[in-house]
C-alpha cells in the first residue's frame, strides 16, 4: 500500500509542479484555493451558452453573498447539485427586482406553472457518475471547512461563478482532470467508483 | 431510500425533463453519444417540490401489483419523477416483500409503447379517436338508455373500491349481469372445498406439511397465490424437509420441483386418488375413521383397475400411499390438469377425500381468514360465467356490454362463439390499456392509466390466513394526458345516473372519502378519518384487519370419478393448454422481458410450441422444430414441436398465452393460441370450461423451423453444476440449509 | 559425375546479361494475365470491404458470433497468416546463416510473402474489435488519464510482437533488395528509374558497400530469427495462456512455429511453381530447388506432426476431463470432418512428397501445396472453434459455421494478399539478381577446382590453392 | 489503473495463495452469495429482476435464436436422469450468473484493463474501457458474459420503453461485453447512505434485485469478510472457504451440502451453491 501512496504522492507532486508553471491558474487568481485541497489543474474556454433566462450569477454571489448551497441545495445530498425549483427563485423575488424584465420573465412561468428549460453548462458523459455529495462531504465536511467559503471548493471544477453572469465552463472537467485531482487529493482509483 | 413520507399526491408525480440526473442513455457508443459540449441536454427543476425529493435519489411508494389477481404488494423506485422497478412489499403478508417474474414486470405494463392514449369511437367500421367528453357523452346516452337486463359487465376478478363502484354501476343500471371472467382459476377446488369442508377459501399450510401430493396443482406457478405459496414451500423443505409428490400429465413447475414426478394418463387423477384412498383404507392407514359404506366403495378402486387405468405402476402408486401415512401431516391438492374434466367435480372431491381420510383438515388445511367487508371482498373470475356470457350472446341478449381487464375474444375457445356473438351487441365498451382482439372489435374504447399510474384498492382471495386489504397508489403521473383510471370513468359515469356521485370530482376523491368512513372493525380502532390514518395507509400500503375465521367440515364421501373411458379416444392425443408464469392467459404476451424469459421447464422462447414425449413424436418420426397441425373438433392450430420427457405419452401440451392477432408489437403473431381450439366441454356440476378435456389429432406438416430454446445441452455432462445428495441422510440429521 | 555437379541448383553458365533481362523482362508493362488477376483479386477484396462495413455499420452480430463463440474464423484466419509468414524469414534469414545455396533463387518472394501476409493478418484483430475506433487503447502511451493497457494479456503481447515483426520482415525486405535495386535503375528509365534510384541509396557496387551490406545483412537475419520464432509463440499464447479447453496446452509454442513453417513452405511451393510457369523462370527455379524445398518441407511437416501427436496423447493421458472429451468431441462431433481433414492433409499427404517422380512434377508439387494449405487453415479452425462450441459449460455449447459477413472478410483477405504480391512482382524484383549471380560464380568455381584437382591427382602433385576471384564483381567479400 | 497500480499489482499478484487474502487486493469487502438449489424453484423471478434493475437489453426472436441473448442471470435447467423414460425426480435448476471469482480468469487477459478486481472483491467491466476483443469471455468457464453483438438501444426500448432505464448504471451499446455487477449500484447507495450516515455497511444494507425477488428466498447475498453477516455464516456452515481449491476427501456432516461450481478450476469463485436435495427413498 505504502508503496502505491508514495507513487501516487510523487506522480501528484510532479504533475502539480508541471502544470502550475506550464498553466499559470489564472482562474484561481483571485478565489482562493482551501489549504487542505491541492487544486484540480486545467483550463477550458467555454462558450456562452444561452439561456432561457440569463442568470446573473455574480449579482447573488458577489453584491448579495448568497452561498451556494442556498440555490444547488441538492449538491450535499445527492449526486447532482440540481437547479434550485422555481419555487426557491420566487420565495425572493415575488417583491424583490420585480420589475426587471428578467424577472418578470422568471414570474411568467412561475405563473404558467412551469419551470424554465435550462441547458446544460457543466456535463459528463452519461457513463461517468459524479457524486457532489461525496466531494462536499470530503472536501466540506470532513474537512471542517467553513461552509460559508464553499465558493471555493466549488469553484475547483465550476471556476470562479461569481464571475459569470450565466455559469460557464471554464475546467475541462475531463478524465485527466479527475485523475490528476484523484491523485492528488488521494481520491479512490477505482475505476468502479465513477464508471458504472 | 425513504418509503412513502407523507405525500401531497400529486406534487411529487411531476416527471423531471430528460436530462438532469434523468437519463442513462447509451453511454458507450461512438464519441458521438458522448456529451461534453456545452447547452447540449436541458435540465428542468421542479416547480416546488416537497422537501423530500431530491433529484438523483431513488423514493420508494408502496402500491398493490395487477399482473395476477393475486393482489401482492409492491414497492415501486420513483426517480424524477419516472418509476424505475417494481419490488415486494414486505410490509403485505401475502409475499413478504417477494416477488414474481410478472410482477417485476409492472413497469413494462405501464411503459409498453403499444398502450391506447386516446378514447377511440367506431365511427363507419373503423375506430377513430375522439375526445373524451364525446367519449363520455356517447357513453352516457347508452348507458342510460339501455335497459337494466339487456346490459352487461365482463371483467376479470374484481376486488376492493372497484367491485364496490362496478356492482355500484350494475344497480344504477339495474343489471345483474357480471360476468367475472378468468381463465386460470380455482373455483373446482373452492367449490369441493365449499361443500366438503364448508369452507371456499380454506388457509392451506404448506409449512405444516411433511409430504404434499398435488394432483396438477402447480400451486408454484399459477395456482391460488403463487408468490405466497413459494415462501410456504421453502418453509415446507427447510428444517424438516417435506416430501412433493406431483401427479400430472404435463410436467409443470411445480412437477419440476417434485422428489417424485407421477405422469399419470390425463384424466385419471381422480380414480388414482381414490386408489390411493382405498390402499390407505384397506391398510388402516387413515387417520380419521372411515364408515364401511366408504371402504366398501373405495373397495372397487383395487390396485390392478387403477393401475389399468392410470397407467402406473402398482408398486409405485403403493409407495405414494406408505408416504401419506408415514410421512404426514400430509396434504393433497387438485390443480387445473386434474378439475379440468367433465367430472372434475368429482376428481376434485376425491382427492379432497384422501385430505380428509388423512387428517388434513384442521392440520395442514385451516379454516379462511375471510376480510371483514364483503362489499371490499374479492369477486373472482371463473370460466363458468364465461360460458353463461357466451350463452347470452348467441342468444342476443345484451345491447350494451363493458369489457374490462378481460379479452375473451383471445381467451375464449372459438367453439364458444364469443367474436361471432359480440355482432349482435350494438354497444361494446372496451375499458383497456392495450388495442387487444376485444377492443379493436368494441364500439367504444376507453384508455386506462397502468396500474402505476391510478387508484385502487384490493383484497386478494386467497389470503393464506390474513384479513388484508392492499392499496395501490399512482407511482408517477400518467404518461399520457388522454389516459384515465378505471375509478375515474366509474365515478363519471356514476354521476350522470346519480347525483350523490356528482360530490367526488375523482376517483381519488372518492377512495379518500370512503377511506375516511372507513368502520373500526377495518381500520384495528384507528380513527379512520384521521389523516395520519390515511398516511400510515401509504406508507404501508396494506391494511391488515382482524379477519374473520371460519370453521372446517369433514364430509366424507366416494365421488363418481370420471375415468378416460369416458371421452379418451385411444388413436388421439390430450391436448393440455397449459399455463405458463410469465404469459399467464396472454394477458402479459405484449411485455417484451416475459417474452425472452424462456419457459421453466420446456426453456422455449418468444414462440409457442407442443410438447410431445419422445416415443410419441418417433411414431410420427416427429422431430424438434418440425410444424405439426393440431386438430380438435372446434378448430386447428400450427405450431412446432418441442420434444420432451416431462409429458406423459398420451398428451401433447401447448402453453397458453401466445397467438395474438392482435394485442401490439411484441404479441402479435407470435405462436398459436392453445386456448382457441379447446372443445366446448364443460365441468358439470360447476360449469367450468374442461381445459384438460380435448381430445386432438396430430398430424406432420411439410414445415419446420428452428426452435429456439435457452441452453445448448439438456444435460449436465458429467460436469457438477447441479449437485444433488439424495435426502434420506439429512433427514436423519435434522438436515436442510 | 561428381557430387556438386550432380546436386548444383542452378546453371553456373548463366550470362549475368540474360539473368538482369529475364528479371527485367518480367517487370515490363502487364501483359493481360496480370490485369484480369489483379482484377480478381481487388473483386475479392471489395467483397471483403462491402463485408467489413457491413459488420461496422451494424456490429458483429452480423458475424453470426455468440455466447460461446466470441472468437471465430477471424482470429483462425489471423494465426494462418500470421503462420505463412514465418517460412520467407526461414528462407531468408536462417538458411541464410547456415549458407544454404540453394534458398538464393527464391528467397526473395518468400521474404515478401513475409511481408504481405503480416499486412494481411494484421487486420483481423482488427476487424474483429467490438470498437475497433478504439484500438489504439492496446498501446502503451502517455495519456492524462494515467491509465495504461493490461501488459498481462497476451493480446497486448501480439500487438507489440507483430509491429515488431513487421518492421522488421519489411526492413529485411528492402535492405536485400539494394543491389537489385541498382540493377533496376540502371536499365529503367522514367519514373521507374527515379523510384528505383531512390530504393538503391546510391549503391555502386564498391567493396565498402559490400562489406557493410553484408555485415547489416548478417546482423537483421540473426535479429530476425528469434523475432520470428518469438512472434508465433506469443501468438499461440493467446491460446496457451488461457484455461479453455484445448487451449491450454504447454506444447502450444512449439507447435505452432512448426505449423507457422509448415503453411509457409507449402504458400513458398505454391508460389514457386506459380512464377515458374508463368515467369518462365526454369533456369533459376529449378526442379533441384523444388526438391530442397520439399525435402524442407517434409522434414517440417513430421516434426508438425510429432508435436500434433504429443499434444493429443499428453490430452489423451492426462487427467483433464475437459480436454479429453473435447478432443474425442472434435474427432467425433460436429467438427470431426474438419477435424479430419486437418488430419489427412497435414500428416498423411505430405508423405507424398517421399517420392522423388512427384517432388520434380510441378502440377503434383502445386496441388500438393495447396492440399497442405488446407490442412494447415483447418488446423488454425481446429484450434479456435471447437473449444468454444464445447468448453466447460455445457449450458452454453453452440455450434457455428460462420456467415456470409465471415467468410467474405476470410475470402478477401486472401485476395489482398494475392494483390500486393502481384504489384510486388511488377515493381520490385521477385528473385534476387545479384545472389543468383553470386551462386552461378560460386558454382562454377566449385567445379573447375573439381576439374584441377581432378587434373592434380592425375599429375601427383601438392593441391592447389584457392583462387583470387575478380575484384569488383560482387560474391567477393564474406563469400 | 495507473501504471503505479499496474507495478503494485503485477508484483504481488497471487501472493501467499494459502493465506485468507488469497489475491492481490486489499479487500474492503468481498461480496458474495450462497444459492440453495433445493429451494430454487427455477421460476425465473430473479432473471427478470436482473432485466429491470441493469438495464438490460430484449434481443428478440431471431438474436436470441443466434444465441445473443443478454441474460445475466440465467436459469440453467438440466435433466438428470436420461434412461429413465420419465424424469421422475423433477428437474435441476440453477440460477448461473457471474461468479465474481477472486482469481478470475477474465481479469488477466483483457488488453485495455478495463475488467479488473475492485476492493469490494468484485470483477468489474468497466463499459466505456472496453474495446470489445472478446477475449475476457472466451477464458470465462462459466461462459456468463455477455456481449453487445448489436446496438439493442432503439429495437431493445422504444418510446416510451426507455424511460424505466435505471439512471444508475449507463447502457450499453455495441461491441461492449457486459456481465453481472452483483447490483454495483445497489451497493454503492448503500455505500453512500451508510456514509451518510457515518457509520460501516452492515448485513443486509444491501441486496441485489435477484436475491430481493426471490419468492424462496434461496438466494443469499452479502460480505463474506464480515464474519456475522447471513452469507459468511451459510459459507461456514456449509465448510466452504474462501482462496484455492482444496480437495476435500469426505463431508464431515451429512447436512453440509456447499460447494462451489469449477472449485476445480481454482478461480475462487464468491457464490456457493448447496446440493440439491431429492428423497431418493420416495
Amino acid at each position: 500500500m505504502t508503496a502505491t501512496k508514495k507513487m501516487k504522492f510523487m506522480v501528484s507532486v510532479f504533475a502539480f509542479a508541471v502544470f502550475a508553471f506550464v498553466l499559470p491558474a489564472t482562474s484561481l487568481a483571485d478565489l482562493p484555493v482551501p489549504a487542505h485541497i491541492i487544486p484540480p489543474v486545467g483550463e477550458h474556454s467555454g462558450e456562452h451558452v444561452p439561456q432561457p433566462i440569463d442568470f446573473p450569477h455574480d449579482r447573488h454571489v458577489n453584491d448579495m453573498k448568497i452561498n451556494c448551497m442556498y440555490c444547488h441545495t441538492y449538491a450535499r445530498r445527492s449526486a447532482v447539485a440540481g437547479i434550485p425549483p422555481t419555487s426557491k427563485c420566487m420565495g425572493c423575488h415575488k417583491m424583490i427586482a420585480t420589475d426587471k424584465p428578467r424577472i418578470q420573465k422568471l414570474t411568467e412561468y412561475w405563473e404558467k406553472g412551469e419551470s424554465p428549460k435550462w441547458k446544460k453548462v457543466h456535463d459528463v458523459p452519461d457513463y461517468v457518475h459524479f457524486s457532489h455529495e461525496k466531494h462536499i462531504r470530503k472536501f466540506v465536511d470532513k474537512a471542517d471547512f467553513p461552509v460559508e467559503d464553499v465558493q471555493q471548493v466549488c469553484g475547483l471544477c465550476h471556476g470562479e461563478v461569481k464571475a459569470m453572469t450565466v455559469a460557464e465552463k471554464v475546467k475541462p472537467l475531463n478524465m485527466g482532470f479527475c485523475v490528476r485531482c484523484h491523485e492528488a487529493n488521494d481520491g479512490p482509483g477505482d475505476c468502479w467508483k465513477c464508471h458504472k | 431510500m425513504m418509503k412513502g413520507v407523507k405525500v401531497n399526491r400529486r406534487s411529487f408525480l411531476k416527471m423531471l425533463g430528460w436530462g438532469g440526473a434523468g437519463t442513462a442513455l447509451a453511454g458507450c457508443d461512438m464519441p458521438t453519444t458522448v456529451t461534453l459540449e456545452e447547452g447540449k441536454e436541458e435540465v428542468v427543476s421542479y416547480l416546488s417540490p416537497e422537501e423530500y425529493v431530491i433529484p438523483g435519489v431513488g423514493v420508494w411508494y408502496a402500491s398493490t401489483c395487477t399482473q395476477c389477481d393475486a393482489g401482492c404488494g409492491l414497492h415501486g423506485r420513483v426517480r424524477e419523477g419516472r418509476a424505475l422497478k417494481l419490488e415486494g412489499n414486505p410490509d403485505s403478508p401475502l409475499n413478504n416483500g417477494k416477488s414474481c417474474m410478472m410482477g417485476q414486470s409492472g413497469v413494462q405494463t405501464h411503459y409498453n409503447p403499444d398502450r391506447v392514449t386516446s378514447p377511440m369511437m367506431r365511427k363507419g367500421n373503423s375506430l377513430q379517436a375522439v375526445s373524451w367528453d364525446e367519449a363520455m357523452a356517447e357513453l352516457g346516452k347508452q348507458v342510460s338508455s339501455v335497459s337494466g337486463d339487456r346490459f352487461a359487465f365482463v371483467s376479470g376478478s374484481l376486488s376492493g373500491h372497484q367491485s364496490v363502484l362496478t356492482s355500484e354501476l350494475l344497480s344504477k343500471v339495474g343489471s345483474k349481469n357480471h360476468f367475472a371472467y378468468e381463465t386460470i382459476n380455482t373455483s373446482i377446488w373452492q367449490a369441493v372445498s365449499k361443500d366438503l369442508l364448508g369452507d371456499a377459501m380454506p388457509v392451506i399450510r404448506y409449512d405444516k406439511a411433511g409430504v404434499i401430493l398435488s394432483f396438477g396443482a402447480d400451486f408454484l406457478a399459477t395456482w391460488m397465490s403463487p408468490v405466497h405459496n413459494a415462501g410456504e414451500y421453502a418453509k415446507f423443505r427447510q428444517g424438516e424437509r417435506g416430501v412433493l409428490v406431483q401427479v400430472e400429465p404435463k410436467m409443470t413447475l411445480t412437477g419440476g420441483n417434485a422428489d417424485l414426478w407421477v405422469p399419470a394418463a390425463p384424466g385419471t387423477e381422480g380414480v388414482l386418488a381414490l386408489g390411493i384412498a382405498n390402499i390407505i383404507v384397506s391398510r388402516g392407514w387413515n387417520k380419521v375413521d372411515v364408515p364401511a359404506s366408504v371402504k366398501t366403495e373405495l373397495a372397487q378402486y383395487d390396485l390392478n383397475k387403477v393401475e389399468k387405468i392410470t397407467g402406473i405402476q402398482g408398486s409405485k402408486i403403493k409407495r405414494i400411499a406408505s408416504l401419506l401415512s408415514e410421512r404426514g401431516p400430509a396434504l393433497v391438492l387438485a390443480g387445473e390438469s386434474t378439475v379440468g374434466q367433465a367430472k372434475g367435480y368429482e376428481a376434485a372431491s376425491a382427492v379432497m377425500l384422501l385430505n380428509i381420510i388423512m387428517g388434513s383438515v384442521g392440520t395442514t388445511i385451516e379454516p379462511s381468514v375471510s376480510f371483514p367487508e364483503n362489499a371490499l371482498a374479492a369477486k373472482q373470475g371463473n370460466t363458468s360465467s364465461l360460458k353463461a356470457f357466451a350463452q347470452g350472446l348467441s342468444d342476443s341478449k345484451y345491447d350494451v356490454v363493458f369489457f374490462y381487464n378481460s379479452n375473451p375474444i383471445y381467451s375464449a375457445p372459438e367453439a364458444l362463439g364469443v367474436e361471432s356473438g359480440l355482432d349482435k351487441v350494438k354497444f361494446k365498451v372496451a375499458l383497456t390499456m392495450f388495442p387487444d382482439e376485444t377492443a379493436l372489435k368494441a364500439d367504444l374504447v376507453l384508455p386506462l392509466n397502468s396500474a402505476i399510474e391510478d387508484w385502487g384498492t384490493h383484497v386478494a382471495a386467497y389470503q393464506g390466513g390474513s384479513a388484508t386489504m392492499s392499496l395501490q397508489q399512482p407511482l408517477m403521473e400518467p404518461l399520457y394526458k388522454e389516459t384515465k383510471g378505471f375509478g375515474d370513468i366509474m365515478i363519471a359515469l356514476l354521476s350522470k345516473l346519480d347525483e350523490g356521485y356528482k360530490q367526488f370530482p375523482d376517483y381519488y376523491a372518492y377512495l379518500r372519502t370512503s377511506v375516511k368512513n372507513m368502520p373500526a372493525e377495518l381500520t384495528g380502532g384507528a380513527l379512520a378519518s384521521d389523516e395520519s390514518f390515511w398516511n400510515g395507509l401509504l406508507q404501508k400500503g396494506v391494511l391488515k384487519t382482524t379477519g374473520v375465521t371460519g370453521s372446517l367440515t369433514a364430509t366424507l364421501a366416494v365421488a363418481k370419478v370420471g375415468t378416460p373411458t369416458d371421452h379418451l379416444d385411444q388413436t388421439s392425443l390430450t391436448l393440455i393448454p397449459s399455463a405458463r408464469l410469465g404469459l399467464w392467459d396472454g394477458r402479459h404476451a405484449n411485455i417484451p422481458w416475459l417474452q425472452e424469459a424462456p419457459d421453466q421447464i420446456s426453456k422455449v422462447v418468444w414462440d409457442s410450441w407442443a410438447e410431445m414425449h419422445p416415443h410419441t413424436a418417433a411414431e410420427m418420426n416427429l422431430k424438434n422444430g418440425d410444424i405439426v397441425k393440431i386438430e380438435s373438433k372446434s378448430g386447428s392450430i400450427e405450431t412446432q414441436v418441442a420434444i420432451t420427457k416431462a409429458i406423459h405419452r398420451g398428451a401433447i401440451s401447448v402453453p397458453m398465452g401466445q397467438g395474438h392477432k392482435e394485442y401490439g408489437r411484441y404479441a402479435k403473431q407470435t405462436g398459436a393460441n392453445s386456448l382457441s381450439i379447446l372443445d366446448p366441454v364443460f365441468d358439470h356440476k360447476t360449469g367450468e370450461l374442461a381445459t384438460h378435456a380435448t381430445q386432438v389429432k396430430v398430424s406432420k406438416t411439410r414445415k419446420n423451423q428452428i426452435l429456439i430454446k435457452m441452453g445448448g445441452s439438456d444435460v449436465q455432462m458429467g460436469r457438477s453444476f447441479v449437485r444433488t445428495v439424495s435426502a434420506d441422510q439429512l433427514r436423519r440429521t435434522e438436515g436442510g440449509a | 559425375m561428381s557430387q556438386v555437379i550432380q546436386d548444383k541448383v542452378i546453371d553456373e553458365n548463366l550470362k549475368w546479361s540474360k539473368i538482369n533481362h529475364d528479371l527485367i523482362r518480367t517487370m515490363e508493362t502487364p501483359g493481360k494475365m496480370w490485369w484480369t488477376a489483379v482484377l480478381v483479386c481487388v473483386a475479392m477484396v471489395a467483397c471483403a470491404v462491402a463485408a467489413e462495413i457491413y459488420q461496422y455499420k451494424y456490429g458483429l452480430g452480423s458475424v453470426g458470433l455468440n455466447n460461446p463463440h466470441m472468437w471465430d474464423m477471424y482470429i483462425a484466419t489471423f494465426v494462418f497468416w500470421i503462420g505463412m509468414s514465418h517460412a520467407g524469414t526461414l528462407l531468408s534469414a536462417i538458411l541464410h546463416i547456415i549458407h544454404a545455396q540453394w534458398r538464393k533463387p527464391i528467397y526473395r518472394f518468400a521474404e515478401a510473402m513475409t511481408t504481405f501476409s503480416l499486412m494481411t493478418a494484421g487486420f483481423f484483430p482488427m476487424i474483429h474489435l467490438g470498437r475497433v475506433w478504439n484500438l489504439y487503447w492496446v498501446l502503451p502511451y502517455v495519456s492524462d488519464r494515467g491509465i495504461w493497457p493490461n501488459f498481462r494479456s497476451p493480446l497486448v503481447w501480439d500487438a507489440f510482437a507483430i509491429s515488431t515483426y513487421l518492421s522488421a520482415s519489411a526492413l529485411f525486405l528492402v535492405i536485400g533488395m539494394i543491389p537489385d535495386m541498382a540493377v533496376l535503375r540502371d536499365h529503367t528509365k522514367g519514373w521507374r528509374k527515379k523510384v528505383y534510384g531512390l530504393m538503391a541509396l546510391g549503391w555502386r557496387g564498391d567493396d565498402r558497400q559490400w562489406r557493410n551490406f553484408r555485415r547489416t545483412y548478417m546482423l537483421m537475419a540473426c535479429f530476425l530469427i528469434p523475432l520470428a520464432i518469438s512472434v508465433h509463440s506469443i501468438v499461440s499464447s493467446d491460446f496457451a495462456m488461457s484455461i479453455m479447453p484445448g487451449w491450454h496446452i504447454t506444447s502450444f509454442p512449439p507447435y505452432f512455429v512448426a505449423g507457422a513453417l509448415y503453411s509457409g513452405c507449402a504458400a513458398i511451393m505454391t508460389l514457386f511453381v506459380v512464377l515458374r510457369y508463368f515467369y518462365r523462370w526454369e533456369d533459376y527455379m529449378t526442379k533441384n530447388i523444388m526438391e530442397k524445398t520439399c525435402k524442407l518441407t517434409f522434414a517440417i511437416a513430421m516434426v508438425w506432426t510429432y508435436l500434433n501427436l504429443i499434444e493429443f496423447s499428453s490430452v489423451w493421458y492426462g487427467h483433464n476431463v475437459y480436454d479429453k472429451e473435447l478432443l474425442i468431441d472434435k474427432a467425433t462431433g460436429p467438427y470431426a470432418a474438419v477435424f479430419w481433414t486437418m488430419i489427412i492433409c497435414g500428416m498423411v499427404a505430405p508423405f507424398g512428397l517421399v517420392f522423388q517422380s512427384w517432388r520434380r512434377h510441378m502440377p503434383t508439387m502445386f496441388v500438393m501445396s495447396i492440399v497442405l494449405q488446407i490442412s494447415m487453415f483447418t488446423e488454425r479452425w481446429m484450434i479456435v472453434a471447437p473449444t468454444l462450441s464445447m468448453s466447460h459449460a455445457p449450458h452454453q455449447w453452440d455450434i457455428l459455421w460462420g456467415s456470409v459477413i465471415e467468410w467474405a472478410i476470410v475470402f478477401g483477405s486472401f485476395g489482398w494478399f494475392s494483390l500486393l504480391f502481384l504489384l510486388f512482382c511488377k515493381f520490385l524484383p521477385a528473385i534476387s539478381t545479384y545472389e543468383v549471380k553470386e551462386l552461378c560464380f560460386h558454382l562454377k568455381h566449385e567445379i573447375e577446382e573439381e576439374k584441377r584437382e581432378a587434373e592434380q591427382k592425375a599429375k601427383n602433385t601438392s593441391a592447389a590453392g584457392s583462387q583470387q576471384p575478380v575484384s569488383g564483381s560482387p560474391g567477393l567479400e564474406g563469400a | 489503473m495507473s501504471l503505479s497500480n499496474i507495478l503494485d499489482n503485477l508484483s504481488r499478484f497471487r501472493q501467499d495463495a494459502e493465506s485468507e487474502r488469497y489475491g492481490h487486493h486489499d479487500y474492503e469487502h468481498r461480496f458474495g452469495m450462497a444459492i440453495d438449489l433445493d429451494i430454487c424453484i427455477g421460476c425465473n423471478a430473479c432473471s427478470t429482476a436482473c432485466y429491470a434493475e441493469n438495464n438490460l437489453p430484449v434481443v428478440g426472436k431471431d438474436y436470441f435464436e443466434q444465441g445473443q441473448a443478454m441474460h445475466w442471470m440465467r436459469i440453467e435447467r438440466y435433466w438428470d436422469d436420461e434412461e429413465l423414460e420419465h424424469p421422475e425426480r423433477g428437474a435441476s435448476f440453477i440460477p448461473m450468473m457471474c461468479q465474481q471469482c477472486g482469481a478470475a480468469t477474465c481479469e488477466p487477459v483483457c488488453p485495455v484493463a478495463a475488467t479488473y478486481h475492485t476492493p469490494d472483491g468484485l470483477n468489474a467491466q468497466v463499459y466505456n474501457r472496453c474495446i470489445g476483443s472478446r477475449y475476457c469471455s472466451n477464458n470465462c468457464p462459466f461462459r456468463v458474459r455477455y456481449f453487445n453483438f448489436w446496438s439493442f438501444y432503439e429495437s431493445s426500448w422504444p418510446e416510451p420503453l426507455n424511460q424505466q432505464l435505471n439512471p444508475d448504471l449507463s447502457v450499453r451499446d455495441k461491441g461492449v461485453m457486459e456481465k453481472c455487477t452483483f447490483c454495483i449500484q445497489r451497493i454503492r447507495v448503500a455505500k453512500d447512505s451508510a456514509a451518510r450516515e457515518e457509520r460501516n455497511m452492515i448485513d443486509g444494507d444491501v441486496i441485489t434485485a435477484c436475491a430481493q425477488a426471490c419468492p424462496t428466498n434461496a438466494i443469499v447475498f452479502g460480505d463474506t469478510m464480515d464474519p456475522t453477516s447471513q452469507v459468511s455464516l451459510a459459507w461456514k456452515k456449509h465448510e466452504v472457504k474462501r482462496g484455492p481449491y482444496t480437495h476435500k476427501e469426505a463431508k464431515s456432516d451429512e447436512e453440509i451440502r456447499g460447494y462451489r461450481v469449477f472449485d476445480e478450476l481454482n478461480v475462487d469463485p464468491s457464490v456457493m451453491y448447496l446440493e440439491r436435495v431429492r428423497d431418493s427413498e420416495v
